[in-house]
């Protein structure tokens, strides 16, 4: 049954599980003093997923990335949608260490947890956007989730930080359990757990036990993607969390438990369209509106940026919500733009700091432009970007995403979700406002090292680029989607 | 290729403007006067050749190039040579350049002269753009034009309040006209197809069965356009109505008014309604409100000329009725008439508005009659011009022998009876009353000037002079034109020679021939003017010479008229009251309520400050408090499985 | 066809200007302020050549697009792009590459502070406003349109007045708004056409209901931009607190695109939609008239003033546009072409006397014309083309678009001409407030009257001011093949209107 | 009287409940939270074997051993959370963790 086929499919992952736990032992042995050399490791591990996944000869049958391929039984598939998606989440994680590069020495705690964390962490993303069965869903979830619960309250000596990590925990877990109980009712209910039977099940039959404990796994997905209503502990979590880890946060993790739920909504649940189009609707809706709207009323740069992913997760969900291939193409090539965006604009939340403190009130921003010009001309980029005006990249992802969705009809959504990205457009604007308009306040520090600079550049001009010449990132979407294409 | 004379009279104001205008700084006032004189003078000359040929030869037009193409719409520059315009070129550029060699010596002192000479000659120039006009829409380009420069130079002493507030009440006053005007071309056009006199003149017969209905109403249409075209002339002649500009006109230098007054601005609503005799004619609704609104002006603006002390306001109320005869003249179809009246008018106008700036002059500036006296004097030579003047605005005269004023003021008149309709008759009433009046404010402005004592002793005392003959000079050919200009050329404005002499510029419908029918009223009807016209003067002499405390006795015995009429019938007042505060309240109310308020306060700021309460409210949700999170989770959860319950 | 992708060029020139005012430049800061500011100009000048030489070389006896360039920009979604220009749109880019020079020259004696940005700024904003104007696939011509909103929002933002916070947001956000419905009519648009191609989409043949929420949609955007009554209220504060050359591109140009936008978009795309809702547009075009005069005359602010003057002015485009004849369209692109020259100038004349004495309200000044002569006459002229006097390019476009107007209805066309008149009062009551009157105030006495660079930046406009007034066949000429193309949807009905 | 299989989901459903309670309504402790979410573990639990057995299949049965496993973890990770927490704060009260919050 088991036979090498199945352990080349997994090999990105099991590499990556392997550094990991050689990772574990090495932090244990040489302590504080291998984190450099750990963030190294990471990075390599990532990078040498990316190469492994993408090696022709890694198997027989990966001939154009196509075909999905199962393996370990159904536990595990390997599709163009679970490659650029783990593309995405190790670029994401890799740029995530750069990030954290001397953060965590400045604010005196650097600990060779931290890249190993990481790695369990994509790890268990990797295993989340591969699960095919309900079971390899919650394993991964828990390993991606316990990780997550660990750095989150990562600044152990910080009150903020543990209480973002209590915060993170006790509701994680409870999403888990909700998650859980809906696993073991479709398991009750229909007697198996891997996607491609229940799909064949619920598109012949109709089974109300199934949807039930579907909504209770549905919901439990849109817990960890922070959709509103289960979004309350992002903000707060995003506050008190180390500034890298909401970096991170804020990008892998999601597109995890996106890639998750749609995977998730798309197979088992298509026969239940009737209700989760609505269910998807009223929280892309009611997630795209709160995350606007409670956006105005923010003073803090994570804050804001936590109820900024909130709106966004509002318009990927609008991408789930027109389906098919459109739509999966549309959620990928949003996602893509918007996890560059984001940890450009983190990077620069991670430039601030004054007398040797990390600072993120916005009016910290004050007069950025003037005492560092091209920093602040990089988090315009951003912020414009990431506000969807065009001629910036984040224009083409609300282009893709809003496209689905009129072209499937759900022309309604589509207008409240461009009018809402209008209100989320002012705390945006604010942030140029505050560094363009006003006068500069105390003198901030110097910049951080290169690998916080490295992002932010890298992220602006990758936004500039992406709107000249979107072609590539979108033929890979277009790729990716084709799983889903029938 | 012969010298191209029309387009020679036509530029060469414009030339001597731009030189005066662009280079007077660089080359001094000397070369800017001498420019500028020259380039009328010489358009003078021209035009009296334009319309020596223009007689003979008939309509001719000269297209420049195009103006305004759009579709089916075309408008060109052009000059539209016959004998309408030959003879309006002919007087403006003479009228006008006696006023620039005589603002020479007049504005001697001032500063910004040559900007003053540029002003007179561009002014010169718009309105024989506008008498040379091939179509309405050039026509409207010299309307506004002159408007335009009527603001300029009656603000020309631009740092006197009173100046600036008349200039813009012109300016204002004449856009109001301007939009009837505007309208008429719009309606011309869509009627016509064109805006070109050619095509007006030959379709006008047809189009004048067309009509339009309106609130269930039919109008024809030719004479709601002739209205709307009138109004305009309303504004610029200053009929009743529009005319408050013209008196606060005479805050601009004195040759300005003769200037305005004689020949350049307000001839215009007159010349308009001889070029478009054309339509006209087949408009008589049209025709009869001219003819009304005319008389009205004649008497109205004579009654208040009666009671007023400023000398050049007393002036320029003589100017306003007497536009008043020559908008009813061409109500009657008296078009030649009222053209002959505007000519004659133009030398003796011209003459006692120069008359009156010596006058000024020699007082350092005063203006109030009540502070004169016993003027002739000092400026004898003046007192005898002014007297010319005012002679042949009284129109006096006896048996074919007269002041230029006698022979066309009679015409008028004799063709408003001669019409033969309720109108007519009643112009002609209004106009003789109103020549009565003429003679005897005319009186009262020669005897409160220059006869009885000096009232304010040291004005006469101290630098009270006879003007120099640099200023004298230009007067001359002026009185000789108010002397002679109506006997020589009544020959062709009336009488047999009228047909050859117009060659087709004006029309006239046969069954509305006043001009032929005026050589038939009675002989009685004829006289009555003249004889008005010298109970006229002797009244004046009685209250102003013989009884000085007349007037005063005169004026509290009909109090309350005597205010009525002083206050110029209050128009001002109602005006303000009716029209310029409630705008300006408006405005105000509408920029603060409406857009401040009401536009912003439910619009982007509304919705604006909507957006931050909801912010507030959405955000005040997120307690911090683990089991208000958890709360909306299960809620959350409880929603969902519900829903998937009842639809599964 | 030109092998030069000249159309390109013109468009990214600029934007390479920029580039290099980034980039390069040593020395100090003032060192390289001056380098930013001659390479502005030189850039923005060899824009104006580039511009002129299309113009030249441009046949304006064909109707269609010309230097057309085409290419599949993102395969997957069928956008390509696209850069063509016809009669119309080519007077857009000319006054779009005009104002910018005249902007920079403008800046040049105003903007002191951050100097290198701005003129990177206002580089960018070229290269936006001329793809716009170019651009035939409906994404790119949103790429641009919304692009504008960038540099404009830090323009007004950064060196703008007092209230500048509230101004550039309002703009930003007010604009924002318009144009996002528009997006979602794009993507409609490009659904059922299935291309974005704008030469395609044009002759609308759209399902009438469909065709009727599109009109809608765009109308939202091009309306705001305009700025049409009653969505006009962003205007006076992005006028007031914008710098001098940012108010100028924004009247100049900016407003241009809401007209631009309804030609091309509304009338050759949505014809059938467009007379349905031409009661509408002609109703709130007559509103603004009347309604903006009557605010402009209770203004105590230049700036303001003037703006409100251009909602004024606006509504004669809308109007004409809307009366779907060859006058009124005729009228409407006159007026457009008139206002980015006037309602440049008059914000230049503006920003001259702020720039010396700092202050906009009217009654800080007054007898001016004796200090400054040249300023005075430049003013005057200015102001005579605001207020459509005959000779001047005001009314050209006013008289066409009100004739157009008057073939629908005489009464549309009596309310419309009410403008003219108050158009005049409050135009001369403000002339007449600054420049009238005793100059007895000490500091307006010791204002010195226009200098050299001032003269530059005036010439050029009252020359194409008095030309376009005298001779704008010249104009028309060029667009005319162009204008019928558009009305040849309307023939019939403008037909009809005009027997009513 | 048999027990059927809606006697162990009706069992399980409560005891779902009474987890979900324990973190609504607990506002003192988070040791107790703790235990309701290893309440609700439970019950899941209890749902898998009981499927398990009346489906015939082992799945339910190796993912209780897998959710066992995990629920271990989580316990570790949550008391390692909390021992943080009480060290930084000195106290455990839920109602009291409220640093971070809107307007904070």
């Amino acid at each position: 049954m088991i036979d090498l086929q199945d352990f080349m499919v997994t090999l990105p992952v099991i590499e990556v599980a392997l550094i990991a736990l050689a990772s574990l032992v090495a932090a244990a042995v040489w302590g504080e003093k291998a984190v450099r050399a750990l963030g190294g490791v990471a990075i390599g591990a990532f990078l040498l997923a990316l190469a492994t996944m993408y090696c022709p000869v890694r198997f027989e049958t990966f001939v154009d990335g196509t075909m999905p391929v199962l393996a370990f039984g159904s536990h595990f598939i390997d599709d163009g949608f679970a490659r650029f998606a783990k593309t995405i989440i190790l670029i994401a994680s890799s740029l995530s260490v750069l990030l954290s590069w001397d953060y965590f020495e400045k604010e005196g705690h650097a600990r060779a947890e931290y890249p190993v964390l990481i790695l369990f962490v994509t790890l268990g993303m990797m295993l989340m956007v591969s699960a095919s069965d309900l079971l390899s869903l919650y394993v991964g979830l828990e390993l991606q989730s316990l990780s997550l619960y660990v750095l989150a309250a990562f600044n152990r000596d910080d009150s903020r930080s543990t209480e973002a990590g209590l915060k993170y925990f006790v509701l994680g877990s409870l999403s888990s359990g909700v998650l859980l109980y809906g696993a073991s009712l479709i398991y009750g209910f229909a007697g198996a757990t891997d996607f491609a039977s229940l799909s064949a099940l619920l598109r012949e039959t109709s089974n109300p036990g199934v949807a039930i404990g579907m909504a209770f796994v549905g919901a439990g997905l849109v817990f960890k993607l922070a959709g509103v209503p289960f979004h309350m502990w992002a903000p707060d979590v995003y506050d008190g969390a180390p500034t890298p880890v909401t970096a991170f946060f804020a990008t892998a993790p999601k597109l995890a438990a996106l890639a998750l739920l749609t995977r998730f909504v798309l197979s088992p649940m298509d026969g239940l369209s009737a209700q989760w189009h609505q269910a998807v609707m009223f929280v892309a809706v009611a997630s795209m509106l709160w995350g606007a709207f409670a956006g105005l009323a923010q003073t803090r740069l994570k804050r804001l940026l936590a109820y900024s992913s909130i709106a966004n997760v509002g318009y990927l969900l609008v991408g789930l919500l027109a389906g098919g291939e459109g739509g999966v193409q549309a959620i990928l090539i949003y996602f893509a733009i918007y996890a560059l965006n984001t940890l450009g604009i983190f990077a620069l939340v991670l430039c601030l700091r004054r007398e040797g403190r990390a600072v993120d009130s916005i009016d910290d921003l004050s007069g950025l432009s003037k005492t560092h010009p091209l920093a602040a001309l990089a988090m315009a980029v951003l912020m414009f970007s990431i506000a969807g005006i065009p001629p910036l990249a984040g224009f083409f992802g609300k282009y893709v995403v809003f496209l689905a969705a009129v072209k499937t009809g759900f022309v309604p959504v589509a207008v409240i979700g461009v009018l809402s990205s209008v209100v989320a457009a002012f705390f945006y604007l604010r942030i140029v406002k505050v560094m363009y308009f006003d006068e500069p306040l105390l003198a901030l520090d110097p910049l951080p090292g290169w690998g916080v600079r490295f992002v932010l550049g890298f992220s602006s001009v990758a936004m500039v680029a992406l709107a000249v010449l979107p072609e590539p990132l979108i033929q890979g979407a277009v790729r990716a989607a084709e799983s889903f294409s029938g | 290729m012969s010298f191209p004379l029309d387009i020679a009279a036509v530029f060469l104001p414009l030339a001597g403007a731009a030189f005066a205008g662009f280079g007077g700084r660089r080359f001094g006032d000397l070369a800017s006067n001498v420019a500028t004189c020259a380039g009328v003078l010489l358009s003078a000359v021209f035009s009296v050749l334009l319309l020596a040929s223009a007689v003979h030869a008939g309509p001719s037009e000269r297209v420049l190039f195009a103006w305004i193409q759009s579709g089916g719409f075309s408008a060109n520059w052009g000059i539209r040579i016959d004998t309408l315009s030959a003879v309006m070129l002919a007087v403006v550029t003479s009228v006008s350049s006696m006023v620039h060699l005589y603002s020479i010596a007049y504005m001697e002192r001032e500063a910004g002269k040559s900007r003053f000479m540029a002003y007179l000659s561009l002014f010169t120039f718009f309105m024989l753009a506008l008498v040379t006009a091939p179509n309405l829409l050039q026509m409207f380009f010299g309307w506004e034009g002159v408007g335009l420069m009527s603001y300029l130079l009656i603000g020309f002493w631009y740092k006197k309040d009173s100046a600036n507030d008349a200039s813009m009440k012109a300016f204002l006053v004449n856009r109001v006209g301007d939009f009837g005007f505007l309208l008429g071309i719009f309606g011309f056009f869509a009627l016509f197809g064109s805006v070109d006199f050619d095509v007006l003149f030959e379709k006008a017969q047809e189009m004048s069965a067309v009509s339009f209905s309106f609130l269930g109403q039919s109008f024809p249409a030719l004479t709601v356009l002739c209205l709307l075209l009138f109004v305009g002339a309303v504004g610029k002649s200053a009929q009743l109505g529009l005319h408050t500009w013209l008196p606060d006109a005479m805050e601009g230098p004195t040759p300005v008014s003769a200037l305005i007054h004689a020949a350049t601005m307000v001839t215009a609503g007159v010349f308009m309604l001889a070029r478009m005799s054309y339509v006209f004619e087949y408009a008589p609704g049209a025709l009869a409100v001219v003819a009304v609104v005319g008389a009205l002006t004649c008497i109205f603006a004579a009654s208040i000329g009666l009671t007023q002390f400023d000398i050049k306001r007393v002036i320029a109320y003589s100017t306003m009725s007497q536009l008043g005869y020559m908008i009813f003249a061409a109500g009657v179809s008296a078009y030649s008439a009222s053209i002959f009246h505007l000519m004659t008018h133009a030398f003796f106008k011209a003459l006692l508005f120069l008359c009156a700036g010596v006058v000024i002059h020699a007082l350092s500036g005063e203006q109030d009659m009540r502070k004169m006296g016993a003027l002739r004097h000092v400026t004898p030579k003046t007192y005898v011009l002014m007297w010319i003047g005012s002679l042949a605005l009284a129109g006096i005269g006896i048996y074919g022998v007269g002041f230029s004023g006698y022979y066309s003021k009679d015409l008028i008149l004799e063709a408003a009876l001669g019409r033969g309709t309720g109108v007519g008759v009643f112009a002609y009433s209004l106009g003789v009353a109103a020549a009565f009046m003429t003679a005897f404010y005319s009186g009262r402005l020669l005897f409160l000037t220059f006869h009885g004592e000096p009232r304010e002793q040291h004005l006469a005392a101290e630098h009270a002079h006879e003007a120099s003959w640099a200023m004298l000079g230009p007067l001359v050919p002026l009185a000789l034109g108010a002397l002679f200009a109506g006997g020589l050329a009544s020959g062709l404005f009336s009488g047999e020679g009228t047909e050859t002499f117009w060659n087709g510029a004006i029309f006239v419908l046969p069954e509305h021939n006043s001009m032929a029918a005026a050589e038939h009223v009675s002989s009685v009807y004829s006289a009555l003017p003249v004889v008005c016209a010298v109970v006229g003067f002797v009244l004046s002499w009685v209250f102003y010479v013989a009884f000085p405390e007349m007037p005063a006795i005169a004026a509290t015995a009909f109090g309350a008229i005597y205010r009525f009429v002083y206050q110029k019938f209050y128009f001002d007042e109602l005006y303000n009251a009716a029209f310029v505060r409630p705008t300006r309240l408006l405005g105000g109310w509408l920029w603060k309520k409406g857009d401040d308020e009401l536009i912003d306060g439910f619009g982007p700021d509304g919705l604006a400050r909507l957006s931050v309460r909801l912010a507030k409210r959405v955000s005040s949700l997120e307690t911090g408090y683990l089991y208000h999170y958890a709360f909306a989770m299960v809620l959350g959860l409880a929603g969902a499985v519900s829903w998937f319950w009842f639809k599964g | 066809m030109v092998s030069l992708p000249i159309l390109s060029v013109l468009t990214f020139l600029p934007l390479i200007g920029a580039a290099v005012i980034l980039l390069a430049g040593n020395g100090d800061e003032e060192a390289r302020a001056r380098f930013a500011q001659r390479t502005a100009l030189g850039v923005s000048g060899g824009t104006l050549v580039l511009a002129l030489a299309l113009l030249a070389a441009f046949d304006p006896s064909v109707p269609g697009f010309q230097f057309m360039e085409r290419f599949v920009w993102i395969p997957a979604y069928n956008i390509s792009y696209i850069k063509g220009v016809d009669g119309i749109s080519l007077w857009f880019v000319v006054i779009s590459a005009v104002l910018t020079p005249v902007a920079v020259l403008a800046a040049i004696g105003s903007v002191k502070k951050r100097v290198r940005e701005f003129m990177i700024a206002l580089l960018v904003l070229e290269t936006m406003m001329i793809g716009t104007f170019t651009a035939l696939d409906l994404v790119l011509f949103y790429v641009f349109f919304e692009g504008v909103l960038i540099p404009m929002f830090l323009i007004i933002g950064v060196w703008g007045g007092e209230k500048r916070t509230y101004a550039a947001y309002k703009f930003f956000l007010y604009t924002l708004l318009g144009s996002v419905l528009m997006l979602v009519a794009v993507f409609a648009m490009a659904l059922y056409a299935g291309t974005t191609d704008m030469t395609v989409l044009m002759g609308g043949k759209f399902p009438k209901e469909m065709a009727l929420w599109l009109w809608i949609a765009f109308f939202a955007s091009f309306a705001v931009k305009t700025p049409m009554w009653p969505f006009h209220t962003w205007l006076p504060y992005a006028h007031v607190e914008a710098p001098t050359a940012g108010s100028v591109i924004l009247a100049g140009v900016l407003l241009k695109m809401g007209g631009y936008g309804f030609i091309r978009i509304s009338l050759q795309m949505l014809p059938d939609a467009s007379l349905v809702f031409a009661p509408l547009v002609i109703g709130f075009s007559l509103i603004a008239i009347v309604y903006a005069s009557l605010v402009a005359l209770a203004q105590t602010d230049m700036k303001k003033l003037v703006a409100y003057s251009s909602v004024a002015h606006m509504g004669y485009v809308t109007l004409g546009l809307f009366s779907f004849n060859r006058q009124g369209f005729d009228g409407a692109m006159m007026v457009m072409l008139s206002h980015a020259f006037v309602a440049g100038a008059l914000f230049l004349c503006v920003g001259v006397v702020y720039d010396r004495l700092h202050t906009r309200e009217i009654d800080r000044f007054g007898g001016l014309a004796s200090g400054m002569p040249k300023y005075a006459a430049a003013f005057m002229v200015f102001t005579l083309a605001a207020i459509g006097l005959p000779g001047t390019s005001g009314f050209v476009g006013e008289f066409l678009s009100m004739q157009g107007a008057f073939l629908v209805s005489g009464w549309i066309a009596f309310a419309a001409a009410l403008g003219i008149v108050l158009g005049a009062a409050y135009m001369l009551w403000l002339y007449r407030r600054l420049f009238f009157g005793p100059l007895d105030k000490a500091d307006v006495r010791a204002m010195p009257d226009l200098n050299g660079r001032e003269i530059a930046m005036f010439a050029p406009l009252l020359v194409l001011v008095l030309w376009m007034g005298v001779y704008p066949s010249s104009f028309i000429n060029v667009y005319a093949p162009a204008a019928d193309n558009v009305l040849s949807f309307f023939g019939a009905q403008a037909h009809e209107a005009q027997h009513d | 009287m048999t027990v059927g299989l809606s006697h162990f989901l009706i069992v399980a459903a409560i005891l779902f409940a009474v987890g979900v309670a324990g973190i609504l309504f607990n506002r003192r402790n988070v040791i107790v939270v703790l235990m309701a979410i290893e309440i609700i573990l439970l019950a899941v639990n209890i749902n898998f074997v009981a499927f398990s057995v009346y489906q015939h299949n082992l799945i339910g049965q190796a993912f209780t051993f897998m959710v066992l496993t995990v629920a271990a973890a989580e316990a570790a990770v949550g008391l390692a959370i909390l021992v943080v927490y009480f060290r930084n704060r000195g106290d455990i009260e839920i109602e009291r963790a409220n640093l971070m919050r809107d307007g904070a």
